[in-house]
């Protein structure tokens, strides 16, 4: 769609006269909004009129139906025409820029910034996710005073009245608890709070980032902000570090990465990739040396390397011997880079490798803290907890965050808020930390709101609403400035107020609204400052006894639990376990079968006074004696989704450690309780669906992955004439060694074609509906098994089996070559996914589309139909965009042009790992690269000829270590 | 046509007992329609079947109400019960046209005694058979786009579909033993109008058997028609389970995708086609004293069918072994592997102790000739047939290419409901045939009797 | 009406003897032809294949149609398939040529069958005139056993040779056990 | 006396079987004709109940308002959309502004409450048509909305079934016009269609797309 990214920014609408006249009579009330409750309901109207819910109906005779037109139509409006809107999602702070496909005013799907630095045209999972967040129907939906209905202004009156309590002691009864704040207007705006109550303090915490932050203060006194540049590392070792999947900038990080990965277009080149874990990550999967440890282990192994690259100490395991030499032989080109879950211990260490190796300021820059107020948050809680405890707060303001959920439970943070007189919470799900707060106030979604936030390397991103708020949610910025001297003064005021004050030079009215429509400002990324980080004397290791060792991570998707009514997120198969819809205690083969457990078992795991239960999962990759455990589930209020989805592992963190645990206890409960994964096999059976190969064979033969056994034997056919494609002939070709399984594609396709939800007890009956899947699969002995990736979707073949065998011609090729599927066509007979070998095809075996939530039916993407009962479906190659390019194309009297195609899931991976294109276009991407050595198809012996092809999984183990793993 | 008189050391017994005459038999078959009174155990039994037959209703309603999600299929596993039992259905319903057909053209004077019932089978099976590729779809109500009919979309069916040519075959199937059995109802239908007493009766039967006379010069073509259909209807049996095999031979599934199918499943077919003319045509002989026309010498023959068919299909079933691992092809050879040692290798395990090892005790004459042995031997049989049917669908399926997709098949209590429903339909239409039509070929029963030759007074 | 015959019930439509055995059937049969009777009938109650060859009856016409219809039939299947796969509806299945000759086999063998073997049974029915539910023959008393176990000659008026004194003599000298006026 | 039928009963027995095969077949022909092509099935030829009573034939005709004056994005969005209120209302504020027709265009205007037409050329909601390629292939709004000049009341042109669309999209050549011609009624080929037919789907590139997915997806 890359033709079409004609955004405006609705600011630049709200200035013409048309659009002021537009507000000054549609929307009297608030001047500022674009747009209110009411006129949300005409866009409800229209997208009720578009075709938006086509369904597959089976009748013949055509319903009555109206249409509604505006009654005044917004300028630039074409109706069925989507417009994109620049701005960004946030998460923990970090923006992650990107346009906002809209309908009618219609948030439907994310695709990320094309021009931003941070995204360059990607986004990652919860941000494709956070379109669902939106319409979740579980949001918090009124402004509520225990438990009763109020209004805003009810609100705001009593606030006033506390507000006037606290001005006499200059507030200093006032406690704000906040997540991590990044916004500058935010700051601004909670700055000047702070001036007029002299007396309240701020707090900030949010459970996980606690280590990047504090390990940069300890190696270098000051909180710094690292921004890794891996396109320029020819060795990376990665310490528990996920940064293709979680933590700031991963978008842009996974690109890099994979640039230095791919091996294509004539570079034989590939950075090597070692990876410590104490628990499997998918990024880890990729390592071309991967090797697990227990946590105890991993900080050894840090401890080591830091004193070996110091000069002082040696020895160490072969490994570790390599490991050392690859980076000293890769001076200034190389990275070691510690995981979000990891110490600020560990993290402080590793600055200090990486100086010692001559990486900082080269591989790996710092710039100032990307935090408005970056403070030691565990201690920044503990001071509030004391705060609550000493009695001294009269009205505590929780502003997003889910506390009470996730704080460690010896602060006893749920019995010391109750000691605050007025709590108030702005949140969008009525969740654990609201059950003990009196007001609770809506909070606005992000796509709902003005703000701000800097990207992962300062580059400062600005965000716009696309709708009006569904529930008449409000924002941070609106709820501080109720403190200030101006109540009312909207997100809008306060965003644009502040950047003209920072904007120096002439005509900020232009400045601004370009700002706007790129949705960030142009080069305003922080500058790289020198800073040399000291070696630390680390505490000794603190050896857990006898027991097993905890590693607690975050969840890769619903993160540390803010996601977890988000259904997609739920349902989106986990990377490394494929699980859906849990968490569990992730053991090795042998742990487990030390304590007689196996996959589902329930085991109680005592540790820290504390004990959770859970179900156990067998997980190639995980150090033995150790139990891998993920933040986030457990739920008890986060809405219909979340609920009991999982188990609580908060409560098995100290303030001391969250990270880890040692010494825990595993009692084996007896009971069992099934978890949903997706794929229950993981060895290849000696069939390789993934053709991989070290980088020296590769040079050695280039065609290794095309070999005479695997292609189609020529001539045993009885049709031997071949159908011609003139014009265009679409096909896809996959870079297996740039994939990093982040999922991204599989979130992004089923955003864009309105792929239901079938929820764990279907998941359980293998009836998931996802187009795109990515198999995961291991080689080599369980004990260090290598992990591949393989993202499988239709493969369009050309001899298609499906299509033979369906009695009705439900599935038939079209002129391009695309393996068509038709909904209305289709019966239901499910001879076509019988006879797929790539068992892509997804069958409706109930209704799985939700028909009746309305919220839902927002955010359905009306270009393509929304399948009923009992019909096959497919990956598509995003027909609509191609039709849509198709008509463009064909108005403008030219040929589509290479690129400007981009199904879904190509346009979202991070990695670019996927490549697709008129096959007929000698020049275009695709065809170049299936021309390379290491293109092959999948089952290809099956003479299906797909018009998917895969580009082999090439890794590069270091020789000394002796081929892979 | 004269029965080949064969020296009686060969048979165990005669076709049809002594002491009967042509009167005799009119009336003694006539009479179980016309005269016998409505016993308890009748009703019982058609009241049992009847109950059973409501699992049918109930499993279509809930199954129409959600969709096929009830029941047990998933993705590897698109099919599963829904086309087992088609599979086992139609297969069942080839005794009845093969004896008539097969047997009729090799002159087996045997046959006249089984056929009539065997053919009613027949129908009932393919109306049991008929109704699972319906129910199987996703959305049954658009079944009928199936057929080949001009319509408003302009759209028509895919004729390289095998599903497709299930469509024809099946329908033209059960068109032609429909056709054929009437055909042989007609002379026996105007026996019972000629032998009614009350009027309604004499009515209903007259206007069935259309005014038949029996007439030389209609025999005469009468007797060609029927020779003429028999020949048309045994390529017809043979073809309706190659095409059903098809559906599975056609695919490219490992343990479907096999040249020996077509034969195989066909044998398979008459295997369980006469084990079941064993079940019910044994007990029905007992209760209605048929013992004198229904001899030991039919439960023989039809014994010795048995053994020969279960005979190639333990070809078969070692034939597809032996390929698996001939071919050298991964994926067959893994199917082969996981059918023997696999999940679901019970399953095999069981049906080759059904199909091949049991069925050898029909080397003794003493089983052969005891009803009661045969009965229960029948029973395992068919048992056995519906599991190879399982094991074929499934352990196929739910292990195919791609490790990543495999996953297993659990049926439902709904797929079970559906299954026994059709049980209960099939009794259903047995008990009442029973009773309605005579349950034996009563004219062609007359031609096996002594008195029936033609021994011309030489004197003018 | 029983068997000895009443004067003057005409308009007849023939006369009919009853007979035991088949044998005595045939021969009667045989002798009737040859006393030059043309227009006359056996009833049996099962067929018995001495009487086409004593009562010169060989008609092919059934088998001529069942073969027609099959043929029908065949050209029918294959051009049905034909003319959806290529004319009606060309659609590109699988990268199969329009016209996939292989798989329209088992279409065309089964409208084969079907419709020769419709043709078969329906020709039979209509060459013999059925349904014909009323017919002279039952007005006899005794020919309900035509259907059970006794056999059938009748001599129909229409014959040139016919006449109600004459032919029921000759009728009398085939010795058969009863002699019956058939009334239209 | 085995008897059991009058002689007429044979007249019955053969007339009541040709009835049964004939009656079957009308009542079959029939049911297809009533359940799919019926006009009641497909709605050729109704003319909806709206709200207002508007009339083309009246703005076209006399007025001579071209089409796209009020269905704007027909010629660059799927969609030819309803016009919205102030359309009508340029002109309605100035003309019949006290004419009691007209009362629900000014209502709405004023409460700004959409007004509610009834859809007549509606299709299956899992059809996707779009206008503006269609206009640009040179496919008149005649072709498929009939001579809207001549309808005081709109009613549905055509039967709008598959069999409808496939027609024109297999031989285009019968239908297709000079671009400047999209929005005449009564439009005249000058030469004969078959020779302007042929030259313009040359010039317009316009490709016989057949396969499904051209409009269901």
């Amino acid at each position: 769609m890359s033709e079409q990214k004609t955004w405006r920014s609705l600011d630049e609408l709200s200035s013409t006269d048309g659009f002021k006249e537009y507000l000054h009579r549609e929307f009297p009330r608030l001047a500022g909004e674009w747009v209110d409750d009411e006129g949300r309901r005409n866009f409800l109207k229209i997208m009720g009129a578009s075709l938006a819910l086509a369904g597959v109906t089976a009748c013949t005779k055509q319903p009555v139906e109206f249409t509604m037109p505006y009654v005044e139509a917004p300028e630039k409006l074409v109706a069925g025409k989507p417009l994109f809107y620049a701005t960004a999602f946030p998460i923990s702070g970090v923006a992650n820029p990107i346009l906002v496909e809209t309908h009618e005013f219609r948030p439907t799907k994310i695709e990320g910034n094309p021009e931003h630095p941070a995204s360059m045209g990607a986004a990652n999972v919860p941000t494709q996710a956070s379109i669902l967040g939106l319409y979740d129907p579980d949001r918090l939906q009124t402004v509520n005073y225990l438990g009763e209905i109020r209004s805003y202004a009810s609100f705001m009156s009593s606030f006033v009245g506390m507000l006037a309590k606290q001005r006499a002691k200059d507030g200093a009864g006032i406690r704000i608890l906040t997540e991590t704040v990044t916004s500058p207007t935010l700051f601004a705006q909670i700055q000047e709070v702070l001036m007029l109550y002299p007396g309240a303090k701020w707090h900030q915490w949010e459970p996980t980032g606690h280590g990047r932050r504090m390990g940069a203060q300890m190696a270098f006194g000051q909180f710094l902000n690292p921004v890794y540049h891996f396109d320029q590392a020819d060795v990376v070792l990665s310490i528990d570090a996920n940064f293709t999947g979680e933590g700031p900038g991963t978008v842009r990080y996974a690109r890099d990465f994979a640039s230095k990965r791919n091996v294509r277009d004539g570079v034989m080149e590939q950075c090597r990739f070692y990876a410590v874990e104490s628990s499997p990550t998918s990024t880890g999967c990729k390592a071309d040396h991967r090797v697990g440890m227990k946590p105890s282990e991993v900080a050894a192994f840090v401890r080591g390397l830091a004193s070996a690259v110091g000069g002082s100490g040696g020895g160490g395991s072969k490994f570790f011997q390599s490991v050392l030499k690859d980076l000293q032989s890769a001076k200034g080109k190389s990275i070691v880079i510690a995981g979000e879950d990891q110490s600020p211990e560990i993290h402080a260490l590793v600055h200090y490798i990486n100086q010692a190796l001559d990486n900082n300021g080269k591989t790996v820059t710092f710039t100032a803290s990307l935090e408005s107020k970056p403070v030691d948050q565990w201690a920044d809680l503990q001071s509030l907890v004391l705060g609550l405890k000493s009695n001294e707060v009269d009205l505590l303001l929780i502003l997003g965050g889910n506390p009470i959920y996730s704080a460690p439970r010896e602060l006893n943070l749920k019995g010391a808020i109750q000691m605050a007189k007025m709590r108030i919470r702005l949140g969008q799900l009525d969740d654990e930390t609201s059950e003990f707060c009196q007001w609770l106030i809506p909070e606005a979604h992000t796509y709902e709101m003005w703000s701000d936030a800097p990207a992962y390397d300062g580059t400062m991103t600005l965000m716009q609403p696309l709708i009006a708020p569904l529930y008449g949610g409000k924002s941070t910025h609106e709820l501080i400035a109720a403190f200030t001297l101006t109540p009312e003064k909207s997100g809008y005021e306060s965003l644009r107020e502040y950047w003209q004050t920072k904007h120096t030079g002439a005509d900020y009215e232009t400045w601004w609204r370009h700002s706007i429509h790129d949705g960030f400002i142009k080069d305003s990324a922080l500058p790289a400052v020198n800073a040399t980080a000291k070696m630390i004397t680390p505490q000794p290791v603190g050896s857990g006894g006898d027991g097993y060792e905890i590693s607690f991570h975050a969840d890769p998707y619903i993160l540390d639990g803010r996601y977890a009514n988000n259904t997609w997120l739920q349902e989106l198969p986990r990377p490394v376990t494929r699980l859906t819809w849990d968490n569990a205690v992730v053991l090795s083969e042998k742990t487990a079968k030390d304590l007689g457990v196996t996959d589902g078992d329930r085991v109680e795991i005592g540790v820290n006074g504390a004990s959770v239960q859970g179900s156990v999962f067998r997980l190639p990759g995980q150090p033995d004696g150790s139990i891998g455990l993920s933040l986030g589930y457990g739920r008890t209020r986060s809405g219909r989704a979340g609920n009991g989805a999982g188990f609580n592992v908060y409560p098995l963190r100290t303030v001391a450690n969250p990270w880890t645990a040692v010494g825990a206890k595993v009692k084996k409960l007896g009971e069992t309780y099934k978890l949903a994964a997706v794929q229950n096999h993981f060895a290849m059976e000696g069939r390789e669906p993934v053709k991989s190969g070290t980088l020296e064979e590769y040079k050695k033969d280039p065609a290794f992955a095309q070999k005479e056994s695997e292609t189609a034997p020529k001539g045993l056919t009885i049709f031997p004439q071949e159908w011609k494609y003139e014009g265009y002939a679409w096909g896809m070709a996959i870079d297996l060694s740039s994939c990093n399984g982040c999922n991204a594609c599989v979130v992004a396709c089923q955003a864009e074609n309105n792929i239901p939800v079938v929820g764990k007890e279907q998941v359980l009956n293998t009836r998931e509906m996802h187009w795109i899947r990515i198999d995961r699969y291991y080689k080599g002995d369980v004990g260090d098994a290598e992990s591949y990736f393989q993202p499988v979707a239709c493969h369009h073949c050309e001899d298609a089996p499906c299509e033979l065998v369906c009695p009705v011609a439900a599935t038939n090729h079209d002129q391009e070559g695309l393996n068509t599927m038709v909904y209305n066509r289709c019966v239901g007979t499910r001879y076509c996914s019988n006879n797929c070998p790539y068992k892509v095809r997804r069958f409706n075996f109930l209704l799985y589309n939700d028909w009746d939530t309305e919220s839902l039916k927002l955010q359905r993407n009306p270009d393509v139909t929304v399948r009923s009962r009992g019909v096959m479906e497919k990956c598509t190659y995003c027909v609509q965009r191609i039709n849509y390019a198709k008509i463009s194309a064909e108005k403008e009297d030219r040929k589509v042009l290479d690129g400007e195609i981009v199904p879904a899931c190509a346009a979202t991976c991070p990695a670019q790992a996927i490549a697709f294109g008129d096959l007929n276009d000698p020049k275009s991407k695709v065809s170049q690269w299936k021309r390379e050595k290491t293109n092959y198809s999948l089952l290809g012996e099956l003479n299906t000829r797909p018009r998917t092809t895969y580009l082999a999984d090439i890794r590069n183990p270091n020789p000394d270590l002796g081929g892979q793993g | 046509m004269q029965p080949v008189e064969l020296p009686d050391k060969i048979h165990v017994g005669p076709v049809i007992d002594e002491g009967h005459s042509l009167a005799s038999v009119s009336d003694k078959i006539g009479g179980i329609v016309l005269k016998r009174r409505i016993t308890l155990g009748w009703v019982f039994g058609l009241l049992i079947s009847f109950a059973v037959l409501q699992n049918l209703m109930a499993g279509a309603a809930w199954l129409f109400i959600k969709g096929i999600g009830v029941w047990g299929v998933n993705i590897p596993n698109g099919w599963g019960f829904a086309i087992v039992n088609f599979v086992w259905w139609i297969g069942i319903g080839h005794a009845g046209t093969l004896i008539s057909a097969i047997l009729l053209l090799l002159n087996q004077s045997w046959r006249n005694a089984i056929n009539r019932f065997a053919e009613a089978m027949t129908l009932f099976a393919v109306m049991c058979a008929g109704m699972f590729p319906v129910l199987h779809t996703g959305r049954p109500w658009l079944a009928y786009w199936l057929f080949p009919y001009p319509n408003t979309m302009d759209l028509w069916p895919q004729m390289r579909s095998p599903l497709l040519w299930d469509v024809f075959a099946v329908s033209t199937y059960l068109t032609i033993s429909a056709v054929f059995w009437f055909v042989g109802l007609l002379p026996d239908l105007a026996t019972l109008r000629d032998s009614a007493k009350q009027r309604w009766k004499q009515v209903v039967f007259g206007a069935l058997a259309m005014g038949w006379r029996g007439s030389a010069r209609h025999w005469q073509r009468y007797e060609k028609a029927s020779l003429l259909l028999a020949g048309l209807a045994t390529p017809l049996v043979v073809s309706v389970h190659t095409v059903v095999s098809f559906d599975f031979a056609v695919s490219i599934v490992p343990g479907w995708h096999t040249t020996i199918f077509p034969p195989y499943f066909v044998a398979g077919a008459i295997y369980s086609g006469f084990a079941m003319v064993l079940t019910l045509m044994i007990p029905v002989r007992q209760f209605y004293g048929l013992q004198d026309i229904i001899t030991i010498r039919h439960l023989n023959n039809m014994a010795k069918v048995t053994l020969a068919t279960a005979m190639i299909v333990a070809y078969g079933y070692s034939m597809e072994a032996f390929f698996g691992y001939f071919s050298a092809d991964t994926y067959e050879k893994f199917m082969i592997w996981n059918r023997m040692t696999g999940p679901y290798a019970p399953f095999y395990w069981i049906l080759i102790l059904c199909n091949i090892l049991t069925p050898q005790l029909l080397w003794f004459k003493k089983n052969r000739t005891s009803p009661f042995r045969l009965f229960c031997l029948s029973i395992v049989v068919n048992i056995g047939m519906w599991l190879e049917r399982f094991v074929i669908v499934i352990t196929s399926l739910h292990r195919d290419f791609l490790p990543s997709s495999w996953g297993m098949y659990y049926p439902t209590i709904w797929d079970w409901a559906v299954f026994t429903g059709t049980l209960g339909m099939f009794m259903t239409c047995i008990f009442l045939f029973i009773r309605v039509l005579p349950m034996i070929t009563i004219f062609e029963l007359r031609m096996l009797l002594p008195g029936a030759r033609v021994k011309e007074p030489v004197a003018q | 009406m029983s068997g000895h015959i009443i004067e003057y019930a005409h308009p007849l439509y023939g006369l009919m003897a009853e007979f035991d055995t088949p044998g005595e059937l045939v021969a009667a049969a045989r002798t009737t032809r040859e006393a030059g009777f043309r227009q006359f009938d056996a009833y049996t109650p099962y067929p018995i294949h001495e009487l086409d060859e004593a009562m010169h009856l060989y008609d092919n016409r059934v088998s001529l149609a069942t073969l027609l219809g099959g043929l029908f039939g065949c050209a029918g299947g294959f051009g049905l398939c034909s003319w959806i796969s290529a004319v009606a509806l060309p659609l590109n299945i699988g990268g199969r040529p329009l016209i996939s000759v292989p798989m329209f086999i088992p279409i065309t063998f089964e409208c084969t069958i079907l419709i020769g073997g419709l043709t078969a049974a329906i020709s039979m029915i209509l060459m013999n005139g059925l349904p014909l539910p009323y017919h002279p023959v039952f007005n006899v008393a005794r020919f309900a056993a035509a259907s059970k176990s006794k056999f059938f000659l009748c001599i129909e008026s229409a014959d040139p040779m016919f006449d109600t004194r004459e032919t029921a003599g000759f009728l009398g000298s085939l010795n058969p056990t009863e002699i019956a006026e058939v009334a239209r | 006396m085995p008897q059991i039928f009058k002689p007429s009963a044979n007249a019955h027995a053969r007339t009541s079987i040709i009835l049964a095969v004939v009656v079957l077949g009308a009542l079959g022909g029939a049911l297809f004709e009533l359940i799919a092509d019926s006009n009641y099935a497909t709605r050729q030829g109704d003319a909806r109940e709206q709200p207002i009573p508007f009339s083309h034939a009246h703005h076209v005709a006399s007025m001579g308002i071209d089409c796209r004056y009020c269905h704007t994005s027909v010629d660059n969005s799927d969609y030819a959309v309803v016009p919205p209120t102030k359309t009508c209302m340029n002109c309605h504020s100035q003309i019949w502004i006290n004419s009691s027709t007209l009362e629900p265009v000014r209502e709405s205007y004023r409460t700004n409450e959409s007004i509610k037409w009834t859809k007549v050329h509606d299709l299956p909601d899992y059809v996707y048509f779009n206008h503006s390629i269609h206009v640009k292939k040179g496919v008149g709004c005649e072709t498929c909305h009939g001579r809207v000049d001549k309808m005081p009341l709109m009613y549905q042109n055509a039967s709008l079934q598959m069999r409808w669309c496939l027609d024109c999209h297999r031989n285009p050549e019968k239908y297709v016009r000079p671009r400047e011609f999209i929005t005449k009624m009564g439009y005249e080929p000058a030469e004969p269609q078959e020779v302007i037919g042929k030259r313009l789907v040359r010039e317009y590139h316009i490709q016989k797309l057949e396969t499904c997915w051209t409009c269901h997806r």
